[in-house]
């Protein structure tokens, strides 16, 4: 089965990096953008047909290692 | 697949080389060998059309271990102690894509100096991009510049010395070329030739993928509109792994276990593979099966063809497999078994015990095509320019020009972002003539530089081909090393046209004389020909990587002014020589005339006198003077430290202009504290070097007698602004 | 003192901590991050560099290695850990030191010698420092912007857990002198008992007068008290 | 508007992220996963009320910045 993951850092953490993409779209001449945060993504595919199973074991990675729960926040995503 | 003339011409074969591959074969080809053939007889892999002016070369001295031929050259610098150095280019690569081609390039020349033994232990750069205000050159710095810095932080060598540079010449074709130096010991060294028949053929390191194929054939074409599109060969670089390769290479190393050994770099297992049996007159079979794959349903084509990173091919001797299958394995790297060699000759190619493809080794290493192009010689520009004909200009205003330009500015901002002092052995940093890194638990040093110098070369390339060599020669010795041997990297246009392949036979002229009178042998080295786009040719740019010896780390200096009230010494003769000088292209955008003679008798001995000198410990500190004359050598020296210098007023016959901004070669200055000035003076008198005392250093304050008087902190932030504002 | 110097695949400070924890005489041994048990030690080092390249998060995947948990227990039971750069990172990765290192601000890898000061003079790792002695040491690294939730921030402070703070010769502490946005200028933290320092600058590169100075042996000299 | 940008990696490229992760998951006893790739996630916010206006300008925000097109993919999602 197959799932995507979103981590993004938690509304309160500094984002350095989203803020200098940020600044240098404005640079580039896109003003009328309101904000931008930067995350991670991952596709994974995983061999477990039980989708309660699965989606188990997907937690289990983002909480174990994909994921530093103390400033990021993930979303997981059914892809098929 | 059918071997068609377009199929051909995409391999980037001639017709008449393909006839040559039927003859060699007795047959047609069929496309995996068509494949094959192309990776091996492309320009970048044959050395095809410089081969014959490579020979000319001096590589032989009592210094050298290895010269040329080898994955990289290797000196010796006494004790059981040895260097291994080479430079290479990765300049298509970058201009596609900036971070990844850089940063492979380190990785590729790594490899080609830990796979003979050595630990590298520092990295070089000569990067030279486009105008500042053509629209790509900012991200390609910016590229280039983090891709070298993330690969050699990552994996943990200081990156020490290198030089970038700007110019319109390189906007659709920028240059990066990366050095490595390793160090070994002199009975630990590793070479490629193969010994033995049916040794284990061992592959270790990454998978390999579909990256980077047809890699070699791609450096060796001009750029077009299509460039683009070559996009799939484009590689990632994975520093991580390379630090487990290197690690491991170096773990099984210690143990008499390894026959020969070759990294897959360009056209990947092919030319590793060749090169080992071509060297030790054997031939080999491969089991392309057996080859770890990254992606599905590799074809034996893709596999022999790819250019995945991080890889090398070992022939080991009988009984060892497994003793070095648990060292690959402690560092999570592949290792199978994937040939043998044979006492055939031929490369042989199975893939699940099918034959699809054999060649005989010869033909695509001894018998590739070697030509003999058409060149044509350069004149000597005659036009020198007048300057009493141009609108005059103060000295301080000459000065600030050259020091706010983006090729005289401080380089703080690119090399702040290379790890310079990880492995703790950094004597001297970049910044210096010469970067110096101490042997690991010894008491001496080694010290490295690369130059190029474009404008000259492409002014009058014999003699600039001298004054390259040279000029690195003095950038070593400025910092107290004995200069002992040279790598070189030959950025030139497209050789199939005359004027182009002149410049490269005549800079190899310059070149050659050079080292030969100075003893400076070439000990490896790298030719990238094709640098251009639709037509347009980039000035020729050799670039030299010399390598010192400090044998007391009590003697080496550095060219920061060390304290107030010293003498200011001038070597060599200043004749005020200002053709292709950085004075009149910063100032007035000329860039005409000829360059700077080359006086080899002059060079050799100022050279050799000064480093005695330096040696005796009679020198506080040390500065070639080159491209900016005179003064802007001192104004490196004041900045350097912080520390001002008073210059007495130049002799009345003479234009402070010329006197200051002239490039004439083999001078030096020297700081010297008046408690040695009669020493000095007669070490130089009976030495016959003509000399001149021109001033002497002060606080704060960079003054020339009735001509200019800056604070020195006014000065740095001069020279430091231009990378901050770009 | 015996000390154990953690190495993973893809650390590269690990033979300089290693030569100067020699030089100032610890009785030193490397350990390889898949042994499960870890030497008889007093001091723990993780070392600079780019374990597993970094490839996740700085010291994500290192943070999870076998050895690890051998860390944790003794770091708990009060053995003196040292975390420099990418071992700073690690740590904050495993929990014993709160907060994270982010990406500098100027998103770009520096490599410099910057001032620090002794914020924190009466710990294990700095009683040979004076208060506010000023420091000049290397720093090399991408991610050494420090941040941590305002509470933590106020118990760093109040309870004189700051280690070091990037500042100026004289001992300013301001934007300017801050390479990399760290929060207030912070170069190294202490965990609450004080047994766990971590700090991106290099103490084991500023040993020697030949390459740089000797404002780092201060430290290591503290240790062996 | 509110859009999101997800960037993967172009399928040959090799992605070192990926292959470190995967092998540490493994190792962490998750065996049943089969792959798993490294993307770059964004979540843009901008001030644009005309969905093909809006839509246009994250396509330059991808082409010209967030993407290296010579060996990423990019993927628009438009979060309301
Ligand atoms: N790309 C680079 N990588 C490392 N060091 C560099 C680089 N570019 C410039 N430098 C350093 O900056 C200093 C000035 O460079 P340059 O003006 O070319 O010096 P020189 O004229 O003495 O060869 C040198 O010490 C050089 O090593
Ligand atoms: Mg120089």
């Amino acid at each position: 089965m197959k799932y995507s993951v979103t981590i993004t850092l938690k509304k309160d953490v500094l984002d350095p990096q989203g803020k200098v993409v940020q600044n240098t779209l404005s640079n580039l001449g896109m003003t009328n953008l309101k904000s931008i945060r930067q995350g991670k993504f991952f596709e994974i595919d995983i061999d477990e047909n039980d989708s309660k199973k699965a989606e188990n074991l997907i937690v289990e990675m983002c909480e174990k290692l994909l994921a530093n729960l103390i400033i990021e926040d993930y979303k997981i995503n059914k892809l098929k | 697949m059918n071997i068609t003339d377009k199929v051909i011409e995409n391999h980037g074969l001639k017709k008449d080389e393909y006839k040559n591959i039927q003859k060699l074969l007795k047959r047609d080809p069929n496309f995996l060998e068509l494949g094959i053939f192309s990776a091996m007889w492309n320009e970048h892999c044959s050395y095809k059309s410089s081969r014959k002016h490579l020979k000319k070369l001096p590589t032989k001295g009592k210094q050298v271990i290895q010269g040329p031929g080898e994955n990289a050259g290797v000196v010796d610098i006494g004790d059981d102690d040895a260097i291994i150095f080479k430079i290479e280019s990765h300049n298509h690569p970058s201009y596609i894509e900036p971070y990844q081609g850089a940063a492979t390039g380190v990785g590729g020349i790594l490899r080609d100096v830990f796979t003979m033994g050595a630990r590298p232990i520092a990295l070089l750069n000569s990067i030279h991009f486009g105008t500042p205000a053509h629209p790509k050159t900012k991200s390609l710095l910016n590229g280039v510049v983090s891709g070298i810095g993330g690969y050699g932080n990552c994996i943990g060598i200081p990156t020490v010395a290198g030089e970038t540079k700007f110019s319109e010449t390189y906007n659709e074709n920028i240059l990066v070329n990366a050095m490595a130096v390793g160090h070994a010991k002199k009975n630990k060294i590793f070479y490629s030739k193969a010994k033995g028949v049916n040794k284990a053929v061992v592959y270790v390191g990454s998978k390999t993928g579909r990256d980077g194929i047809h890699g070699a054939s791609m450096a060796s074409a001009e750029f077009d509109e299509s460039s683009e599109e070559k996009k799939p060969t484009v590689q990632v670089g994975d520093p991580f792994t390379e630090k487990l390769l290197l690690e491991a290479c170096l773990e099984l190393m210690k143990d008499e276990s390894i026959i020969a050994i070759q990294d897959m770099g360009a056209a990947g297992l092919t030319s590793s593979s060749v090169e080992m049996a071509s060297k030790g007159s054997l031939g080999i079979e491969l089991d392309l099966e057996k080859v770890p794959c990254r992606e599905e349903n590799m074809t034996p084509y893709e596999m022999m063809l790819s250019e995945s990173q991080e890889r090398m091919l070992i022939i080991l001797e009988d009984n060892k497999e497994e003793y070095a299958r648990k060292i690959f394995k402690k560092w999570d790297l592949d290792f199978v078994v994937i040939g043998k060699t044979t006492d055939t000759k031929n490369l042989v190619l199975k893939f699940n015990d099918e034959i699809k493809g054999e060649i005989p080794i010869e033909a695509l290493s001894s018998k590739a095509p070697v030509y003999d192009r058409k060149w044509i010689r350069k004149k000597l520009p005659k036009k020198e320019i007048d300057i009493k004909k141009l609108k005059k200009i103060s000295l301080e205003e000459g000065l600030i020009k050259i020091l706010s330009s983006p090729n005289y500015s401080n380089k703080d901002w690119v090399t702040s972002q290379y790890d310079q002092m990880v492995m703790c052995d950094t004597l001297l940093k970049s910044g210096s003539d010469a970067a110096i890194i101490r042997i690991h638990n010894k008491d001496k040093a080694i010290a490295v530089s690369v130059d190029s110098s474009a404008n000259y070369c492409n002014s009058h390339p014999i003699t600039g081909g001298k004054q390259i060599v040279c000029e690195n020669w003095r950038n070593l010795i400025s910092v107290g090393a004995k200069p002992l041997a040279i790598t070189n990297c030959l950025n030139f246009g497209n050789p199939e046209n005359e004027k182009i392949m002149g410049e490269f036979a005549e800079c190899l002229e310059g070149i050659k004389e050079a080292c030969e009178y100075l003893n400076y042998p070439v000990v490896s080295g790298n030719v990238s020909f094709y640098n251009g786009t639709n037509k347009k040719n980039i000035f020729p740019t050799p670039v030299i990587g010399g390598v010192g010896l400090i044998n007391n780390l009590n003697t080496y200096l550095s060219h920061h002014l060390k304290e107030e009230k010293n003498n200011l010494i001038l070597i060599g003769k200043t004749f005020g020589h200002l053709g292709q000088s950085c004075f009149l292209k910063e100032n007035y955008s000329i860039s005409e005339g000829r360059p700077p003679e080359v006086n080899l008798l002059n060079e050799k001995n100022n050279g050799e006198t000064v480093l005695n000198l330096i040696n005796k410990n009679l020198i506080r500190s040390a500065h070639d003077v080159s491209s900016g004359g005179l003064i802007t050598s001192l104004s490196e020296m004041a900045m350097s430290a912080k520390l001002g210098l008073k210059i007495s007023k130049p002799r009345k016959l003479r234009n402070p202009t010329e006197y200051f901004f002239g490039e004439d070669q083999s001078r030096y200055i020297l700081e010297v504290k008046n408690e040695n000035l009669d020493k000095v003076q007669k070490y130089l008198k009976n030495n016959n070097i003509f000399y001149e005392i021109i001033g002497s250093t002060q606080k704060k304050y960079f003054e020339i007698e009735g001509e200019m008087k800056l604070d020195i902190n006014d000065l740095c932030k001069i020279n430091n602004q231009w990378y901050n504002n770009y | 003192m015996r000390s154990s110097v953690i190495v993973f695949p893809g650390s590269n400070c690990d033979r300089d901590i290693t030569v100067a924890l020699e030089k100032m005489q610890f009785k030193n041994e490397m350990v390889w991050h898949k042994e499960t048990v870890l030497p008889k030690s007093d001091l723990i080092v993780i070392p600079g560099g780019f374990s597993y390249g970094d490839y996740l998060r700085s010291g994500a995947i290192a943070g999870k290695s076998l050895i690890i948990d051998e860390v944790i227990k003794a770091a708990n039971g009060g053995c003196l850990v040292l975390g420099i750069c990418n071992g700073f990172q690690i740590l904050t990765e495993t929990g014993l030191l709160k907060g994270t290192l982010q990406r500098n601000k100027n998103l770009k890898f520096i490599n410099r010698d910057v001032f620090i000061k002794v914020v924190n003079n009466k710990t294990r790792f700095s009683l040979n420092y004076k208060k506010n002695q000023i420091l000049n040491i290397n720093i090399a690294h991408n991610e050494g912007n420090y941040f941590t939730d305002s509470k933590h921030l106020d118990e760093l402070k109040n309870d004189n857990l700051i280690a070091f703070q990037y500042c100026d010769q004289i001992g300013e502490v301001s934007d300017e002198t801050n390479p990399n946005g760290a929060l207030e200028n912070i170069a190294g933290i202490y965990n609450s008992k004080k047994n766990i320092l971590g700090m991106m600058p290099h103490p084991e590169r500023m040993i020697d007068n030949n390459i740089s100075n000797t404002d780092g042996c201060s430290l290591f000299s503290s240790l062996l008290k």
